[in-house]
């Protein structure tokens, strides 16, 4: 199936009891010589720090505000995401057992 | 050290042109020295903006188009394109309209019979000039406006008085005007499309990482070149039209700036110099819209390429100065044009501004050369200006203007 | 009223600027033209929504004088006639410092 | 390595460095147990304006089959034929033959050709 990836840029995703957990911000992926694997999901606002490339704007006034927790970012990896409808993809797993972003 | 061009060419584009004149005019007849704080704070920021777009195309080799679309995808880019190219489209009309007001008062021949002309001249030298070409040709005319500066020297001006006034102040009566006419100026002043211009001259010359330093100089030095010249004309002003009751509501009382200063040839330098100043704003205004869409959508474009090479950018400057000179032909008057297109300026000023910040603290771009806290505050300050001016510069203009 | 004095004051400069020779003749008498225009337009609006306390038909004089100085002074300039243009010119400023009175006037009784 | 940071909107430039479009849109592959890929870059076309919002893609692709190349559609560039993603995206093709160029070429052959001093071949 095929799925195009700036429109998945944003959408709600749900984890597998239908808890909200945030929009889809950024795609992890590796290459080599002919493909692009895409390794990971990153969700919540923070990853859209990631992919603004904003990190060293905005670590600072996260620290003055003490505010840790904002500044994380589940990190979905492939294998947990069901993507079979694209406008509204749900985690296999719950919200509990997320993984946060380095 | 040639380089230096650019920064005079963007300098015309923003203190030089029909919008900083006539409302550095109106602000020097109708408050005498009071508004000068207002350029000074205009040429300050603009500095600082224009050095770091220059410093983007420096070390990154992206101009600051380019990396807005990356960076914040193709729906942000749009918004921002609409905004950006409408108020710069009624700009490039008021500056050809400012060519055809010069004219009209050397020759007596109304603006609209100018305006096919001047769009041609401007279009024909887009469509076979190099960006050298149009870089030097336009500052070295620009040179004429130093006449400015020579004007208000001859009127003796008191310093001290002057220099009280870059302190801001409220006057005692009229102050919606005041406010308005100081919105005016800033929007005059700090026009994004200068900042999109810059950094794509310092592409078309090729700058690298070593120009840094020359970058600084050229943003310093232009910036403030066009400050001077902007202060000068609001002195000349308060000087000259402030004791007659004159208060520049239209271009011809606006010649007689320089009539008191320089009696015999006053009148013909404020001519030549608007159509100068004018002529090298609209090629800059023109460059900067076609750049935009050309960098936006991943096209090949540079001023030094046939138009055959990069067709998409030559259609775009064709049609945007094709369609400027219909209101001018339809016989719309500049003045109001520039006078709505400057609130307009500060009302989409925080569109342009706050993504310059992310990306100028952005390290996959500018590495060790991002913005240091200094430039930070400065941007920061400048967005926290931009929002106020954004949202007084509409109700301003209906109780002001 | 401030407006009147405005354009009073840009005829007034436009006419000694042609008395010295440095502009040109199209030019002064488009100016002229449309500072009587303007004038006339004012005068219109300022009958529209009369003040109390000010001598409006003392405005209305003022302003009709100084549009009939301005309007031979444009001939004058079509006849390059320096020294009756002078006159004009004379008694143009004669009226720009009584606009400027009555400019004052209001701006004091408006406080 | 972010696919919407570091690849979407990118620069794509063809073998002999000419600009052929920004990546407006990528396609993957998913399916049940196999690890999604990338196939295709999308360039152009209706693409970039479904991101703001599927309407205006809409009038995008009827607009563009009325005019022009009358093409309403994306071009669509194997993932495999990218060289290397830096600050552009360099791909082994030929920008003319992918379609990419379509509308440049159409603008060149029927405008700005025919006014004087365009500096194409053909004039001469």
């Amino acid at each position: 199936m095929e799925v195009n990836v700036e429109l998945l840029i944003g959408t709600k995703v749900s984890d597998v009891n239908g808890n909200k957990i945030g929009r889809i911000e950024e795609l992890r992926y590796e290459r080599d010589d002919t493909s692009c694997r895409i390794e990971a999901y990153l969700i919540g606002a923070s990853a859209l720090i990631d992919r603004l490339s904003a990190w060293t704007l905005l670590r600072p006034i996260g620290r003055a505000l003490r505010t840790r927790k904002v500044l994380q970012v589940y990190e979905v990896p492939w294998q947990e995401m069901d993507l079979r409808d694209p406008k509204h993809p749900k985690l296999r797993i719950a919200k509990g057992d997320l993984r946060h972003a380095k | 050290m040639l380089q230096i061009t650019l920064g005079i060419v963007t300098s015309v584009g923003g203190f030089l042109e029909i919008g900083s004149v006539t409302t550095a005019a109106q602000a020097g007849a109708r408050f005498g020295y009071q508004l000068l704080w207002a350029i000074a704070l205009g040429t300050i920021c603009l500095i600082f903006l224009v050095e770091m777009s220059g410093r983007l195309a420096a070390v990154s080799k992206h101009t600051v188009v380019d990396a807005m679309r990356e960076r914040f995808g193709f729906p942000f880019f749009f918004i921002v394109c609409v905004g950006i190219v409408v108020v710069a489209f009624m700009v490039l009309v008021a500056e050809l309209g400012g060519i055809g007001f010069g004219l009209q008062i050397l020759t007596g021949i109304g603006f609209p019979w100018w305006a096919v002309p001047i769009s041609f001249v401007v279009w024909l030298l887009m469509w076979k000039g190099t960006f050298g070409l149009i870089e030097n040709g336009a500052s070295l005319l620009g040179l004429v406006t130093l006449s400015f500066l020579f004007a208000a020297f001859r009127l003796h001006p008191s310093w001290s008085s002057a220099g009280a006034a870059l302190i801001p102040s409220m006057p005692q009566s009229g102050k919606a005007q005041y406010g308005f006419i100081a919105v005016s100026i800033i929007g005059a002043s700090i026009s994004p499309y200068l900042m999109y211009f810059y950094s794509s001259g310092a592409i078309e010359d090729k700058w690298d990482r070593t120009y840094i330093p020359i970058n600084r100089f050229i943003a310093g030095f232009g910036m403030t070149f066009g400050g001077v010249l902007s202060i000068a004309v609001l002195i000349a002003s308060a000087l000259a039209l402030q004791p007659n009751g004159i208060l520049v509501d239209t271009f011809p009382q606006a010649a007689l700036l320089m009539t008191t200063a320089l009696p015999k040839w006053g009148f013909y330098l404020f001519a030549v110099s608007m159509i100068f100043a004018c002529f090298g704003a609209a090629l800059e205004i023109s460059l900067a819209i076609a750049y935009f869409f050309a960098q936006g959508f991943g096209w090949n474009w540079s001023e030094d390429l046939e138009p055959s090479k990069n067709a998409r950018y030559a259609f775009v400057y064709t049609i945007i100065i094709m369609l400027a000179a219909i209101p001018l032909v339809l016989g719309v008057d500049p003045i109001k044009v520039t006078v709505i297109s400057m609130a307009l300026t500060s009302a989409t000023l925080p569109l342009a501004i706050v993504p310059f910040l992310f990306l100028m603290n952005d390290p996959i771009y500018l590495g060790k050369y991002r913005n240091g806290w200094i430039s930070n505050t400065v941007v920061a300050i400048i967005i926290l200006m931009s929002f106020v001016l954004a949202v007084i510069s509409i109700p301003l203009q209906i109780i002001g203007g | 009223m401030d407006a009147a004095l405005s354009w009073v004051g840009t005829a007034g400069m436009a006419g000694d600027a042609w008395l010295r020779h440095t502009t040109p003749d199209k030019y002064t008498r488009q100016t002229l033209d449309l500072s009587g225009q303007t004038l006339l337009q004012i005068g219109r609006d300022l009958r529209k929504s009369p003040r109390p306390a000010i001598d409006n038909a003392m405005i209305d004089t003022a302003l009709a004088r100084s549009r009939s100085h301005i309007a031979r002074m444009s001939r004058l300039v079509v006849e390059k006639n320096a020294p009756d243009f002078r006159t004009q010119l004379d008694s143009l400023r004669q009226d720009q410092k009584l606009v400027k009175q009555l400019a004052d006037s209001i701006e004091a009784s408006s406080k | 390595m972010g696919l919407v940071r570091d690849v979407l909107d990118k620069k794509l430039m063809d073998r002999e460095d000419c600009c052929m479009g920004r990546v407006s849109g990528l396609v993957m592959h998913v399916s049940e147990h196999a690890q999604p890929r990338v196939t295709h870059i999308l360039i152009g076309g209706p693409t970039p304006w479904m991101r703001i919002h599927p309407s205006l893609g809409r009038v995008s692709r009827w607009l563009a089959g009325m005019w022009g190349p009358k093409n309403g559609e994306a071009v669509r560039i194997p993932w495999s034929r990218v060289e290397t993603i830096g600050r552009d995206i360099k791909l082994d093709v030929e920008a003319k033959e992918t379609g990419a160029l379509d509308w440049e070429i159409w603008i060149a052959r029927h405008v700005i050709e025919r006014i004087p001093g365009s500096g194409s071949e053909e004039e001469e």
